[in-house]
């Protein structure tokens, strides 16, 4: 079989209700179909077992390559033995680098983690006290937590205070605690949040204590409603943003290359991320451009 | 009146002869028994025992002690104080299934069967079911054993394999009996047992106990029905306020000194009878041609100030007629006209809204609200009359206090206080809050179904005397008990069913307990 | 004569009456052993950070934090007074707030925020008077309808707002019923004040509430005592749903975005503890609308508590767990003594 | 043996009496209106996705789909037979995952699989016992105390786990429990099928269950015919938390990933859902095991159906809902024609 051929692809998701996952199946799926492969669809409403059970269904029924959108997958180890076995491609989007995957189309969540922090830092002359959010239990943000402290631990001047968010009821729990520690009294200098849904309640909650310009945020995804926060203000200071359209198309051209008998010896490909600043944030309703995006605060000035 | 009443039960206590005789000691003897709830004593050092073949009656006014008696001797309340003796051996019951180890069978007041359940699974309840490879239960053998239990009270029409939730009340307390009797226990106790039952079935529960009494079981026996309970009785005891009060040998019973021990004066049991050829008013109930499920083209008037009985054997259509007035159960044909005016009967609410107030027979079930309090319980109905203004409808506290007041003293409800639990109330003074709620309500004809199951002697007079007043204020009354002796005593006519239809139509002089019986099990020749 | 008095005044202790020999230990637990660890708490988290947890911008800061869960519990305790699980409080809060800010979004409608308010109220009423229909005239077990109608409120929510959340745009007006103060106290807890006074007016001194208590308390004789029965569901539910609407709405002002989707589910677990909780306290075995505000705190001081003494998250967890634990025992000892 | 099916069968109708003229169709639809409408979605769906559906791949893998679900669901229904709410299947869940990965983890302890199950069972057993006990012995209401409890186990699991999910490193012999086949059969489906063949034995054909049984219809009438009410609390949610552990451990093993959070909250509320739509089938109005498993393939019907005709997932949730309203009406007619 060979790219040109009109292959069969299933293109899954273990939660499709999120605005980025959506993005990422609709443009998977539509990048497929315009090379004239028939595709199927499957969104496993938040159960991971059921997603494994249809992806080896999907094996089984003779699927020529299938499409993991953001299902962590390390929990798919399984599955991907059977993809390897039955000789098909298993591409996936940002879901983790686990070995037997073709590749995975990703954000270096390390290398963001990084960035995040250091203009954070930069940004407070690497003095002060700095809070960090985040919930270590998803391997991605594990990995951003670890280029936030990749960071910090070169700034002995810097008092972390790090909190893990109750998931679920992550907002509402980040936004409680932001309070609490502002009621407190004590003087923080940033906030660093894992990802943007928390970032929106961090900053809220600063917001409201009237401490907007004392404090500033950064954070990392690149949701539209992190965009509009920083256009509004300068609470949200700056978001790392993916590329979600881009891995879903990117995705689509891995597995043609992939069924064209090509090998992925990196695995990985990241996609270049953007830094997102008020100077740099899209007009309301667009996305960033990321061929032409800055990567770091020089590229902006 | 409370020390004459003491003394003679006192008088009674000692001309009881002393159980110290000799023979065999007593199957059941308690000594000194004391229970107290916090706040109450409900039992203060009661003595009694059961001897070998004897059926032994405990009576009191609701609320005396009796059940918490029966509670503490099968375990289901731990006594404070007393010695509990089985055949002689002092000893601990602490559970319920200390007091099945000990030979004691009880059926209980309330709750004793599980209504989901099936009638072979309720009679073996709590015992060892027969079973396979030691572990799966053997229903073949659960089946023949409970057929087994209802042959030996006579209950043969019944399914051991239908649900409890399916059979008529009569039939769950014969079931329940039936799991006591048909125990191998030495001592079998009944507490009110007769209450939902109709004489027949009495009749056939008396000739079990007399003749497990005679292979040497003994019972003790509670009941407010006296006439039953002077007819099978070898021993009577009284308690009063938790205390005893008189003890009664079979051949030395004196019904008026019995009633005087429990009600605690001596004026309770006036004989009253319903005046013959009182002059009623205009009808009030007219119904003609109703036909339901059980009943076939019913005809009947009742007029103002009059009490109208409804007799017959469960099944036959008399307790149905309640039902479908109220609406609870679908009428096919006929009509109803209360006041000239045309009833619907499509559901309680237009029934209510028709002029017609039900005092149902199963006071837990169906009228007492238990988290409420008796002033709640009594204005619910009426609160409409209290609501300061049409739209929140806020309830004016003032007024339903005024009004629920009015009524429970009227009524003579006894109780803490109008805030207290209606929970908290003795059988007969909650039944007198249900009927209290109706009477505060008003309507132009009044159903009840048995306002007298289960109320103690005193009670039950002032009940009595509460349905001829309403009678009296020009309201129309329909009467139903499974008591029959209620009928001549409470009515002025009563109309007899069998199968779904009117059999017979008596009053005065010829409404007997026994005409009654005869037409309600079919007998032809009526006395019209 | 006297004798009846005496016993049923005695017997009504069994449920809860003064005693007159002595103190009743137990009963006292029973009802006010919940109030009694929520001051305990208090105390603790006092002496833990006394700088800190006892000021009154705390106290607010408490009250504003549970006035979401607070609007939202206070509304399902009219459910289950008559006995109804209303599990789609989740959906509807979320519904109430994205539909909020949908409704004044500046580049939509851009609706007056009270009349938003209103429509918001409205819809939600109706989708509750939907549920207590389906429930009381199809005969639809309300656990499952309203688990069923939450899927549906879910899916309708993320379809039409392609799941993305609204945040800029918002108008200030909107805004200031989640953020702003009204004479010094956070309009939120206005908000649950106000649900409060009215949801208690309404069960306790109405007759609609009366016999809200009737159902829950016995159907059957509620039905023969000339109650519509059925009707009160739509009633009960309808009063729920706009209680977690508005929940949402409050949350979406409060936090100025409008989420389509994981607003409420924050709240269900919780807002049927404090319900449950409230059972347990002062009227024991009753649902009643103080009992459930009792509830909202308790889980409110435990949650700000432990953030503020700094017990790391997992701890918190566990301390909560707990802790809840320990104040519903000492509100159970009733049941115990009971045989 | 039959006998008691037919029984409680018949006895069942004690709702709506039984029928003697003609064929009773509103009897008739609520008992099996809730089988019929799984039958009428099996029938839609193949029509819609003919060569695709209805295969006996496509049925093992909805076995297969629901197995997790079915294992908790089928466990919970001992707990709602006995009238216990049990919240803390979600955190039980969680643990029994995370539990079994650590055991047979290649830098752990490395205990043999088989072996690790037991550890798991009886840790999680251990813990519902636990619940029983605060439950019946403290007089908590199970709804608060098993929330509590959920709560603390999630705390601990987050602890110890320093939030890190185990991944590399489960050996093979584990692995299989969730992703090999024995007969052709995928193992998860054998593990659902032997607890449902299990627990039916035990809830229909045994003493203890019918004891639960007896306790759940009343109360007061189980423990004054000699049975020890209190102790079944520790049995019924002994099960309960045993079953709930071997879900997530079936899932952890499918997943080959040991969760330390959100394991069992996606199945808690389909766990209730699926036992209370058993509880409208086949014996209107009680719990029974195989009714839960009607509600666990209904509901593993629709999502696979929905999800395999490629439905967007916002109209999957409306769908999913209204189906599940549809089902659940057709069993409720009986109620009304109840007056
Ligand atoms: N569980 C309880 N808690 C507190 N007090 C109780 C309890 N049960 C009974 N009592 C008290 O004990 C007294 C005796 O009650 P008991 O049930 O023995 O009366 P009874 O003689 O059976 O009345 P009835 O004829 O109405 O059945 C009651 O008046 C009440 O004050
Ligand atoms: N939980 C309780 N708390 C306080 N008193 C109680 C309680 N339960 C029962 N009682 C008392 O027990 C007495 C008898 O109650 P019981 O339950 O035997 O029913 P009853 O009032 O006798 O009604 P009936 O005779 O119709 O069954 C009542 O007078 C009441 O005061
Ligand atoms: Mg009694
Ligand atoms: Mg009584």
């Amino acid at each position: 079989k060979s790219c040109a051929d009109p292959l069969k692809v299933a293109v899954f998701s273990v939660n499709g209700a999120s605005p980025t996952i959506t993005e990422m199946m609709e443009s998977a799926t539509a990048a497929a179909k315009a090379k004239g492969w028939e595709v199927e669809t499957y969104d496993g409403n938040g159960d991971q077992v059921a997603t494994n059970n249809q992806a080896n269904t999907y094996i089984q029924r003779g699927f020529d390559a299938l499409i993991n959108v953001a299902s962590d997958n390390n929990q798919m180890g399984g599955v991907i033995e059977n993809a390897q076995e039955a000789g098909i491609p298993f591409v996936s989007t940002f879901s983790g680098l686990v070995p037997g995957i073709t590749a995975d189309i990703g954000s270096n969540n390390v290398a963001d983690g990084v960035i995040a922090a250091s203009e954070m830092v930069a940004r407070i002359d690497g003095r002060g006290k700095v809070v960090k959010f985040n919930w270590n239990v998803l391997p991605a943000l594990q990995d951003r937590d670890r280029g936030f402290h990749a960071v910090v631990e070169g700034y002995p001047d810097l008092e972390v205070e790090e909190v893990e968010v109750k998931v679920p009821g992550q907002v509402d729990d980040v936004y409680a605690k932001m309070t609490n520690l502002l009621q407190s009294g004590e003087k923080i200098d940033a906030v660093w949040t894992g990802w943007d849904e928390i970032a929106v309640a961090a900053v809220r909650a600063i917001e409201q204590a009237n401490k907007q310009d004392e404090i500033f945020v950064v954070s990392m995804d690149g949701a539209a409603p992190a965009y509009d926060l920083i256009r509004d203000g300068n609470t949200l200071a700056l978001t790392v943003a993916y590329d979600v359209g881009g891995m879903g198309t990117t995705a689509v051209d891995t597995v043609c290359r992939a069924v064209d008998g090509e090998k992925f010896p990196a695995r990985v490909l990241y996609k270049k991320p953007c830094l997102i600043l008020d100077q740099t944030v899209p007009s309301t309703g667009h996305k960033p451009d990321f061929k032409t995006c800055p990567l770091f605060s020089a590229e902006i000035q | 009146m409370t020390e004459t009443s003491d003394s003679a039960a006192a008088a009674a206590a000692g001309s009881d002869p002393g159980p110290d005789g000799g023979g065999p000691p007593p199957l059941l003897a308690v000594r000194g028994l004391t229970k107290r709830f916090p706040g109450t004593l409900a039992l203060d050092h009661v003595d009694l025992e059961v001897r070998v073949g004897e059926i032994h009656a405990l009576l009191g006014e609701n609320g005396a002690g009796k059940s918490t008696l029966i509670k503490c001797v099968t375990g289901a309340h731990r006594p404070t104080e007393g010695s509990i003796r089985v055949a002689g051996e002092e000893v601990q019951i602490a559970s319920p299934q200390d007091a099945t180890r000990h030979g004691i069978a009880v059926v209980h007041q309330h709750f004793n069967l599980v209504p989901t359940m099936t009638v072979q699974e309720n009679l073996i309840l709590g015992g060892h079911l027969p079973r396979r490879l030691g572990i799966f239960v053997n229903w073949q053998e659960v089946e023949a054993e409970a057929r087994r239990h209802l042959e030996r009270v006579g209950l043969l029409d019944v399914d051991p394999r239908a649900n409890v939730a399916e059979l008529r009340p009569d039939e769950m307390a014969m079931v329940s009996i039936a799991k006591a009797v048909a125990s191998d226990a030495k001592v079998i106790i009944l507490d009110e047992p007769t209450a939902a039952l109709v004489p027949q079935e009495v009749d056939v529960l008396f000739g079990h106990m007399r003749r497990l009494a005679k292979e040497g079981h003994g019972f003790l026996y509670v009941s407010h029905r006296l006439a039953e309970v002077f007819d099978i009785s070898d021993r009577i005891t009284v308690l009063r306020d938790g205390r005893f009060a008189g003890s009664w040998a079979h051949d030395a019973i004196d019904r008026r000194a019995v009633v005087q021990a429990i009600v605690g004066r001596s004026d309770a049991m006036a004989e009253e009878v319903a005046q013959a050829g009182k002059l009623f008013g205009d009808p009030i109930l007219e119904v003609s041609g109703l036909s339901a499920d059980r009943i076939e083209s019913a005809d009947f008037t009742a007029r103002s100030g009059e009490i109208l009985g409804i007799a017959g054997l469960p099944g036959s259509g008399a307790e149905e007629v309640f039902d479908v007035l109220f609406g609870r159960a679908r009428a096919h044909t006929g009509e109803v006209r209360i006041d000239g005016a045309p009833v619907d009967l499509g559901d309680p609410r237009r029934a209510l809204r028709g002029g017609f107030a039900l005092v149902p027979k199963d006071r837990h079930k169906e009228a007492l609200f238990p988290g409420f309090s008796v002033r709640e319980n009594i204005s619910l109905p009426s609160l409409a009359r209290m609501v300061t203004d049409p739209v929140f409808r806020f309830v004016h506290r003032g007024r339903e206090r005024e009004m629920a007041t009015a009524t429970a003293r009227d009524l003579n409800v006894k109780m803490a206080g109008l805030e207290a639990k209606i929970d908290s109330l003795s059988g007969g003074n909650q039944q007198k809050a249900v009927l209290g709620r109706w009477f505060a309500h008003g309507a132009r004809v009044y159903l009840l179904n048995s306002p007298t199951a289960a109320v103690d002697v005193g009670a039950k007079a002032e009940i009595y005397d509460l349905t001829r007043r309403i009678a009296d204020d020009g309201t129309a009354v329909l009467f139903t008990s499974t008591e029959v002796e209620e009928f001549p005593r409470v009515c002025h006519r009563v109309l007899v069913f069998h199968d779904g239809r009117i059999v017979g139509e008596l009053t005065g002089a010829n409404m007997t307990e026994t005409a009654i019986m005869h037409l309600a099990a079919g007998g032809q020749d009526g006395p019209e | 004569m006297a004798r009846n008095d005496g016993t049923a005044g005695a017997a009504a202790d069994g449920a809860g009456g003064a005693a007159k020999p002595g103190f009743d230990w137990l009963n006292w637990l029973a009802r006010y052993g919940t109030l009694a660890s929520l001051i305990l708490l208090l105390v603790i988290f006092t002496i833990g950070r006394p700088s800190v947890f006892p000021t009154v911008g705390n106290f607010l800061n408490i009250l504003n934090q549970v006035s979401i869960l607070g609007i939202i519990a206070l509304g399902l305790t009219v459910c289950l007074v008559m006995g109804l699980f209303d599990l789609s409080i989740a959906a509807m809060a979320t519904l109430g707030g994205w539909l909020a800010t949908v409704l004044v979004f500046r580049n939509g409608p851009q609706i007056d925020p009270y009349l938003a308010v209103l429509l918001v109220l409205a819809a939600a009423t109706a989708i509750g008077v939907l549920n207590g229909t389906l429930v009381s005239y199809l005969g639809i077990s309300a656990f499952i309808e309203t688990l069923a109608m939450g899927s549906v409120i879910t899916g309708v929510v993320l379809g039409l707002s392609k799941s993305r959340t609204i945040l800029s745009g918002i108008p200030k007006e909107f805004l200031a019923i989640g953020q702003e103060y009204t004479l010094g106290i956070p309009n939120p807890v206005i908000a649950m004040l106000l649900v409060l006074l009215l949801l208690w007016a309404f069960l306790e001194h109405t007759q609609i509430g009366r016999n809200l208590y009737a159902i829950g308390g016995n159907q059957e004789a509620a039905r023969l005592s000339g109650i519509a029965v059925k009707r009160y569901a739509l009633i009960a539910m309808g009063i729920s749903a706009a209680c977690a609407a508005l929940g949402g709405l409050v949350a979406a002002a409060n936090l100025g975005a409008g989420r389509p989707q994981g607003v409420g589910e924050t709240y269900l677990l919780n807002a049927f503890a404090a319900v449950f909780i409230g059972a347990s306290t002062l009227r024991p075995g009753r649902f009643h609308i103080l009992g459930t505000f009792v509830g909202v705190l308790l889980i409110g001081v435990i949650n700000n508590g432990l953030s503020i003494m700094g017990v790391p998250t997992y701890w918190q967890y566990i301390v909560q767990g707990l802790l809840l634990i320990l104040a519903l025992f000492s509100a159970s000892v009733l049941i115990l003594r009971r045989r």
